[in-house]
């Protein structure tokens, strides 16, 4: 580019900051960034004069105070005497499993939803429809209400099972109770318990949980070479060796050890005093609202589904066939891989909007975040400015996350073009 | 458009042996109440070319879509290879990977490279071992003049290009008989050629094949046979030369008088 | 300058609960009535002139406060306790307290419960964003005791839950327990237990940092109180302002001095305000007394000469 | 070697076959079955099942439909009503209490002698609509319109509504529909007046105010005009400016001068009476009305070349799309009075219409990008050789395009904003779903009941989103038949 | 496909004047680091026809946009009409009113009916009134042939008819020049003959016109000079007779082999 020979460059006259088009995008976009600054200026200049006049500052220091309230569903330990903090914490890890249960029970009924919204079955289909139509057009708030209301006004209370006679009784063998206020499921107890990590923070986890972890991505780690080695055997003789037994021998017979070892049992609720006690006592509020984000989530994913399957072309699945593949290698090889790049990039949009979602906790007094940071500590210390700015920029990062996830499998399955 | 069949053919192969490789019996099929094929009666012997001619909508497709079952038809009989087309799951194996059907629109699988589209049959239906399975390829798209594409998608290739890899795709199963259902309609005039080209060769080869087509020089040049369809029916069938001098049916002479015209 | 504006604007924004049966509920019309509401009548009175000119604000728990300082509201008359807190570091100033009120429980009969001392495991139900949520804590904590709580953020809500049995206990203000079981349609299978585990004493708010205003409310509040401590009632304010001799009616009702203009009102602020909806436990008997459904008794509510805490400072 | 073999017979046929009735298998509700429910044994398993899961829904639940009481006072008198009529332990609906607080739900607390007003400005909503929704479809545009003339007026008599209104309510709606048979771009002036005149219905009050807020940009084009020929820019800053400075500085001043000389005004109706699905609709529709222009300059800012303007267009839509809606109503309700000059206070209702419109413009602008990254690059060079320029380019080409194909996409967003107006219940708002039920319930005499109001609630948006989506749908089949 | 050109043409009004009407010195143009054109120097009179030809991505396409400014130059002056262009946006401006231009995709706006098409420009970009605008677009569109179309949707007419559209819609904002890219390479053959004839009139009016083709028939009938492009430099120009019976350069003569021996 060196010999290129520069058309003399007029000089510079005012008018070329409108007509010329180098400049006019300059001083356009510096005319915008004035107005944005002086937008931005304004509204903190306004915050900071409001809260002078209410003689309010800006400061984090609440959430280090102590937060005085309880909190019925907590995966960390937490009491009242633990800090604001704390109990964001606490909201937060509530947001992130009802999300993440929701996300994976939403890929399920999505996924046979929209399957069978597809199946040649008349009658499958139209309930699929039915299902998927009810669900998208009706306010998922609603669907969380009626939710909850089946849970409180159709499962008996707790005391219903006492009683030589019970009106209701216990499912699954006597291990699990539905009851109006909460799912009593049974907690997994240990006769050789090697004791808990402690990660400090009153955060422990217990050595037996670890072992199952290790064990389980070890698994699945054999799986994966076993998969491969099948491959090879496959690339050299042509005909792959069948390894299902294998791989389910991998994941599971560690596994069984380890319950042997730590002599892991099923510890189930008992009925004591008011409640049951000794199992897991699963908040209604929290079953409801997976539940309904389930439905309601699955309901958008099985479209999503459907149209991805509808996107790859009829040709596709006959060349398939002309080659010989049967119906369900040709679903492996040709039909899923190009379906799931057109339904993974919607299919995360809706674990986005399930994780948002998610915060209509507060309709079923389920303590996620925006039920602890955003609104008992927002309303006992009164920082609203705080908590709420705080609170978005969680919600704001679990989004940026999940998006930029979104983005690198997007520019890693790109069908590669003209 | 008779002018893209430019060098002379080598015949010297293309001989018709006296075993058949299809035969069709009394044949019928209908969508719905739509009666699509009526009495279909054709038998194709080892090494023959031969072309389907017809308007549109006459059920040419429909036809040879029956051979490799990809259509279900409702009466009558069809016999490929010595294995008859029912619904046994067995027998439409069988009969499907001795078949190799070419699609008007390639039908090629954009998220696998040309290779993997090649191997991707022999290895998951005929247990080929995959070095074998890529070599065979190899020669295939050597065959077909784009062995150097090898690697790439089909997106990046021309239209021409993705036809040829169809067809290579095909070959690879090493099928008895192809079917090509209109395989150059859908390309611009010069990939035309190519394609033509690779399907003569195939021809020279004594490859037994079915071919709707309306490039007449291709028919002329290479078929034994041209049969023309009307309305679900075989109305005409002759040799080439015949065929096209000498139409017998008026409706035959009312199409090659629109198609020749043109 | 609250007041001012008030004037200027014509209208008193009154920030109430969304739904409280007696304190503070709107009809099928949207017309509100009730124990605070009246309250909020009186001030517009006092200051307008005219007891309809109120925008009623409902405000739930989470946002009443912010609703009071950020200045969409000017007084907020919704049931909400006087604490250390509250007062210093939220920045509001409460003007007085217009209800007594302790926290309570209420269980079901069939419970065969008769003490909160007695609850302990049980799965209780509390409106989020109240103190009764941080006095549940303590009170469980102090007596050793575990339980499960419900957080639920309105208040038919609760009492749904209740209703249908998901919560053993239901706790809040002994006022709203009250009101609640009156509305059921078996009131005689609830009852309330005895402990009163906290002190609530509910009194209206204004913003920090405003005396005038805060003086305002202040004392129409207490003009209601002192008018039913004088025996001044809305049937009989334009007599006595005639007729009375007590130099302390005459200066609550304007006759003598002009106590109004140093609050920034006219003489008759007051008269108005009781006129409004009656003297304080005129108000009380029409919402929440005991010819309600609601049924409370005066209890510490009653006059200090009738052995209660309400207590008008004189005017003078 | 011979390539004419043996077997090549000429063959000709000189009759051809009739066609044939396919065999009986392959015809009649024989074949249907076959095909529809017992194609293999795994299709005869799931229809049992799906036949099954039926069962158990109706067996659960019809004799709780088929129990339903229509006309009571209170919940106890339902259920004594549904012992009498069906015997004591029947289950039974209570619809009753939804024909008691009809009104309630639909209106909100409005002035129950004004019901006809908001009924009048959602009758018209649809004459408005019609040129945008129904451009190309005058039969449907009939059906439409014809259908809403007819509620609108039948329901305003029914509400009492005073005859000059009515009147007027039946000129403006006939000529709308007359209008509309000879050109219907000319009801796109309707259209734009409607968003004000929408507003002054809703709200009442001096005319005035929304006829000097119409002033603004009538100023700022007059400005455009004269100032034009001197210098386009001074003409383009004049018109953005001068309609700035007449809204801030004068339009108040403005409407109450011309209000002391000549009144025009109607009852006023505060915000706290709007509630139930007047409330709802009335958010829904400000939002979808300003969220629309927002999207697209979103939009077109994303795609612009200019760093800034781009960064600033994507930071803006990412942190909207990365919160939950509810977090920005707590914001509307509890920070933007922190935002705004002290003492500067509005109205609730207008502060969520601006966060709902910020909101759901983050998803317009992405769902008009997609509408605009559709649009092939030949039609922006063509619109440059005919020497357009960028706006009038973006006005005249781009724009009418990417629209239309965007409006599947615009149709759900809505959707979906119009399901979320219901969670202006946790800002205290009374949405119909949860505040008004609560309130409902909140009553003596209807405590308790639980299903009912959900249901009814449940079903009328059930209703609304169906039918937009149905639109939608009808929309994308036409927009495909368009597109050859 | 030289046998499209049929009827003889009058050459009467297809004379050259002095004056210069684009004049390019010099110009260089590049795509990132990639050079596509290359020290462009070319003069066109008014009323001159010049056919670019060249191998595909040789860079003509890129020239004609440079000259209406749908593409930047980087180095080097474009004068057309006596204006420069330069970034100055007025002078884009008037040059993009003077030089009109139809694409290979026709370009037409699918949501304006074909006379919408044709007014569009003149109203918004020339300020004329619409009475009068439609007048000239209904005498263009008689010109092209198609003036009983007018209320059509562009996508309801055939190719053929799209491009001469396209060219009536140029024509009504009065170009004094008229770039052509490949304006019949996206028609089917029975297609390129209309549009042909409609440019071969524009032609006989005396229109300046430089037309990017490969119709070799039309080039021989109506051009004054032939520039052959290859590697983003102009290789060589001539009149037609002498560039297509006696190129000069070796790389005319292989593309002119492989053109006509098509
Ligand atoms: N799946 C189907 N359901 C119903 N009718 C069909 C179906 N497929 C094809 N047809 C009809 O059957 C007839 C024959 O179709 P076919 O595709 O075999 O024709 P063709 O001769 O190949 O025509 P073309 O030259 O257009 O490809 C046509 O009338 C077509 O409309
Ligand atoms: N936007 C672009 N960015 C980068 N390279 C480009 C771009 N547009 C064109 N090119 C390259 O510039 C070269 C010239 O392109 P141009 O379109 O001018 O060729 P052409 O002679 O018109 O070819 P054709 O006959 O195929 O239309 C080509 O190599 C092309 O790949
Ligand atoms: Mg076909
Ligand atoms: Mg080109």
């Amino acid at each position: 580019m060196t010999d290129m020979s520069a058309p003399a460059n007029p000089p510079f006259r005012p008018s070329m900051l409108i007509y010329d088009r180098r400049y006019r995008s300059m001083t356009f976009q510096v005319i915008v960034f004035i107005l944005v600054m002086a937008l931005a200026w304004w509204l903190v200049n306004n915050t900071i004069r409001n809260l002078a006049a209410l003689g309010k500052d800006f400061n984090f220091g609440f959430l280090w105070q102590r937060a005085g309230y309880d909190i019925p569903q907590t995966p960390i330990p937490y009491t009242s005497d633990d800090t604001h903090f704390r109990a964001a914490v606490v909201g937060l890890l509530n947001t992130l499993i009802v999300s993440i249960l929701g996300c994976i029970a939403a890929t399920f009924v999505g996924i046979i939803a929209g399957v069978a919204r597809l199946s040649n079955n008349w009658l499958i289909a139209r309930l699929m429809t039915v299902y998927v139509e009810a669900f998208r057009n009706v306010p998922l708030l609603l669907w969380i209400l009626i939710v909850f209301a089946v849970f409180t006004e159709i499962m008996p209370p707790p005391n219903a099972f006492r009683g030589d006679d019970p009106a209701a009784s216990m499912i699954l063998f006597d291990h699990v109770a539905l009851t109006n206020r909460y799912t009593a499921i049974p907690t997994l107890a240990m006769t050789n318990d090697p004791g808990s990590l402690d990660l400090g923070a009153r955060i422990t986890f217990n050595w037996a949980t670890i072992a199952f972890v290790l064990v389980l991505i070890g698994g699945w780690f054999v799986r994966r070479m076993i998969g491969a080695w099948a491959q090879r055997v496959q690339d050299q003789t042509g005909s792959r060796p069948t390894t299902w037994w294998m791989s389910l021998a991998v994941m599971t017979v560690p596994s069984l050890l380890l319950i042997w070892f730590f002599g892991l049992h099923f510890e189930a609720p008992e009925l004591r005093g008011f409640n049951f006690a000794g199992g897991l006592n699963v908040q209604n509020g929290l079953v409801a609202l997976w539940l309904a984000l389930t439905l309601y989530t699955g309901a958008f994913i099985a479209e999503i589904v459907r149209a991805g399957i509808l996107a790859v072309s009829r040709g596709q699945s006959e060349a398939a066939f002309a080659l010989g593949l049967r119906p369900g290698r040709t679903m492996n090889l040709v039909i899923l891989p190009q379906a799931l790049r057109v339904i993974i990039p919607p299919l995360i949009s809706q674990y986005l909007n399930l994780m948002k979602n998610s915060s209509l906790a507060i309709a079923v007094g389920y303590m996620d975040i925006k039920g602890t940071l955003g609104g008992t500590t927002l309303n006992q210390t009164g920082r609203e400015l705080e908590s709420i700015v705080l609170m978005m920029g969680v919600y704001l990062v679990l989004s940026l996350i999940i998006s930029a996830g979104m983005n690198v499998f997007n520019s890693r399955v790109k069908l590669k073009e003209r | 458009m008779s002018d893209t069949i430019t060098r002379p053919i080598d015949r010297s192969h293309m001989q018709v042996s006296d075993e058949v490789a299809i035969d069709i019996r009394n044949m019928n099929k209908w969508y719905g109440s739509f009666h699509v094929l009526r009495d279909i009666d054709l038998t194709v012997h080892r090494g023959e070319r031969i072309v389907i001619a017809g308007p549109s909508g006459s059920g040419k497709s429909t036809l040879i879509r029956c051979i490799n079952r990809l259509e279900e038809h409702q009466s009558g009989h069809i016999v490929v290879d010595g294995i008859e087309l029912t619904n046994d799951i067995k027998n439409i194996d069988k009969v499907r990977s001795e078949v190799g059907m070419v699609f008007q629109h390639f039908n090629l699988f954009p998220h696998l490279t040309v290779l993997e589209n090649c191997t991707l049959a022999p290895i998951w239906v005929r247990k080929v071992p995959r070095r074998q399975a890529e070599e065979t390829a190899m020669r295939f798209l050597e065959k077909v003049k784009i062995p150097e594409q090898a690697s790439k998608y089909p997106g990046q290739l021309s239209g021409g290009q993705q036809q040829r890899v169809a067809i290579a795709r095909s070959l690879c199963m090493q099928p008895k008989i192809m079917l090509f259902d209109e395989p150059t309609s859908a390309l611009d005039p010069e990939m035309i050629k190519e394609v033509l080209d690779t399907m003569i060769e195939l021809a020279e080869e004594g490859m037994t094949m079915i071919c709707v087509t309306h490039e007449m020089g291709f028919a002329q040049a290479v078929a034994n046979r041209v049969i023309f369809m009307d309305q679900g029916q075989i109305v005409e069938q002759n040799e080439p030369r015949e065929f096209f001098n000498n139409p017998k049916s008026e409706r035959t002479k009312l199409f090659l008088s629109q198609i020749l015209g043109h | 300058d609250t007041l001012a504006d008030v004037k200027a604007r014509g209208e008193l924004n009154c920030g109430v609960n969304t739904g409280l049966v007696g304190f503070a509920a709107p009809d099928a019309n949207g017309n509100w009535t009730g124990f605070d509401v009246d309250i909020c009548k009186a001030v517009a009175a006092a200051v307008l002139g005219d007891p309809s000119k109120v925008k009623y604000v409902p405000t739930t728990g989470q946002t009443r406060f912010t609703a009071l300082s950020s200045g969409e509201v000017d007084i907020l008359a919704r049931n909400s306790t006087w604490t250390f807190s509250r007062d210093t570091d939220l920045k509001l100033d409460f003007v007085g307290v217009n209800y007594y009120d302790g926290q309570g429980f209420m269980v079901r009969k069939d419970l065969g419960v008769t003490s909160a001392k007695e609850l302990d495991g049980a799965t209780i139900c509390i409106q989020t964003g109240t103190t009764t949520e941080l006095n549940l804590a303590d009170y469980f904590k102090a007596n050793n005791m575990a339980y499960q709580p419900v957080n639920i953020d309105s208040n038919a809500e609760g009492e749904q839950q209740y209703m249908a049995g998901a919560c053993d206990a239901y706790t809040t203000d002994a006022s709203g327990l009250a009101a609640t079981r009156a509305a059921f349609a078996d009131p005689e299978n609830h009852i309330i237990l005895p402990e009163i585990i906290s002190k609530e004493p509910l009194g209206p708010a204004v913003r920090h940092g405003d005396s005038n205003w805060g003086d305002v409310a202040r004392w129409t509040l207490y003009a209601l109180i002192a008018a039913e401590e004088y025996g001044i009632t809305s049937k009989n304010i334009e007599e006595l302002s005639k007729s009375s001799q007590n130099p302390e009616v005459q200066r609550l009702l304007g006759v003598t001095d002009d106590l109004g203009a140093m609050i920034g009102l006219d003489k008759d602020w007051a008269k108005r305000a009781i006129l409004a909806s009656g003297n304080y436990g005129e108000i009380f008997a029409a919402n929440i007394g005991e010819q309600t459904p609601i049924g409370l008794a005066r209890g510490l509510n009653a006059q200090w000469t009738q052995g209660g805490l309400m207590y008008a400072m004189p005017f003078r | 070697m011979s390539d004419t073999h043996a077997q090549t017979v000429p063959f000709v046929r000189d009759t051809m076959l009739p066609a044939a009735e396919p065999p009986i298998r392959e015809a009649g509700a024989v074949r249907w079955l076959r095909e529809n429910l017992f194609s293999g044994p795994v299709n005869t398993v799931l229809t049992i099942l799906g036949v099954l899961v039926v069962w158990f829904l109706v067996s659960h639940f019809w004799d709780w439909f088929a129990h339903s009481v229509w006309n009571a006072g209170s919940l106890s008198e339902c259920r004594q009503i549904i012992a009498e009529r069906w015997g004591e332990g029947a289950r039974g609906a209570c619809w009753a209490v939804i024909r008691e607080r009809w009104n309630q739900y639909t209106y909100g607390f409005y002035p129950s002698e004004l019901y006809w007003r908001p009924t009048m400005a959602f009758g018209l909503l649809f004459l408005a609509l019609a040129p945008v929704l129904f451009s190309e479809a005058p039969g449907i545009r009939r059906i439409v319109l014809g259908t809403t003339t007819v509620l609108t007026l039948g329901l305003m008599v029914a509400l009492g509504a005073p005859a000059a209104w009515l009147v007027f309510a039946a000129v403006v709606l006939i000529g709308g529909l007359v209008i509309s048979e000879r050109q219907v771009s000319l009801l796109l002036v309707f259209s734009i007046l409607y968003p004000l005149m929408g507003v002054w219905f809703l709200w009442g009050g001096s005319a005035w105010g929304p006829i000097m807020v119409l002033v603004g940009p009538v100023l700022g084009w007059i400005a455009w005009r004269v100032l034009h020929p001197v210098s386009s820019l001074v003409a383009i800053i004049a018109a953005l400016v001068i309609p700035l400075l007449w809204w801030i500085g004068y339009a108040g001043e403005a409407a109450r001068d011309a209000e002391g000389i000549l009144s025009l005004s109607i009852p006023a109706v505060a915000s706290d009476r709007f509630g139930g699905f007047l409330l709802s609709i009335t958010i829904g529709i400000a939002g979808i009305a300003l969220s629309l222009p927002l999207g697209i300059v979103l939009a077109l800012a994303r795609r612009s070349d200019m760093f800034l303007v781009k960064s600033l267009a994507v930071i803006f839509i990412e942190f909207i799309r990365g919160v939950p809606l509810i977090a920005l109503l707590f914001v509307a309700s509890l920070l933007l009075n922190y935002f705004l000059p002290p003492g500067t206070n509005f109205d609730i209702i207008l502060r969520v219409i601006i966060m709902v419109t910020l909101f759901s413009a983050a998803y317009m602008a992405e769902v008009i990008r997609g509408g605009l990254a559709a649009l092939p690059k030949g039609q922006y060079e063509a619109a440059d050789a005919l020497g357009l320029d960028y706006w009038k380019a973006q006005r005249l080409i781009v724009l009418p395009q990417a629209l239309k194909i965007s409006i599947p996409g615009i149709v759900s967003t809505f959707i979906g904003m119009f399901k979320d107006t219901t969670l202006v219940t946790f800002v205290g708002l009374y949405d119909p779903l949860k505040s008004m039920s609560d309130a409902v319930r909140a009553s003596t005499s209807w405590k308790g009941i639980y299903w009912e109001p959900y249901i009814f609630v449940g079903f009328i948006f059930f209703l609304i989103c169906f039918g937009m989506s149905r639109y939608s749908m009808y929309l994308e089949r036409r927009l495909a038949r368009d597109h050859r």
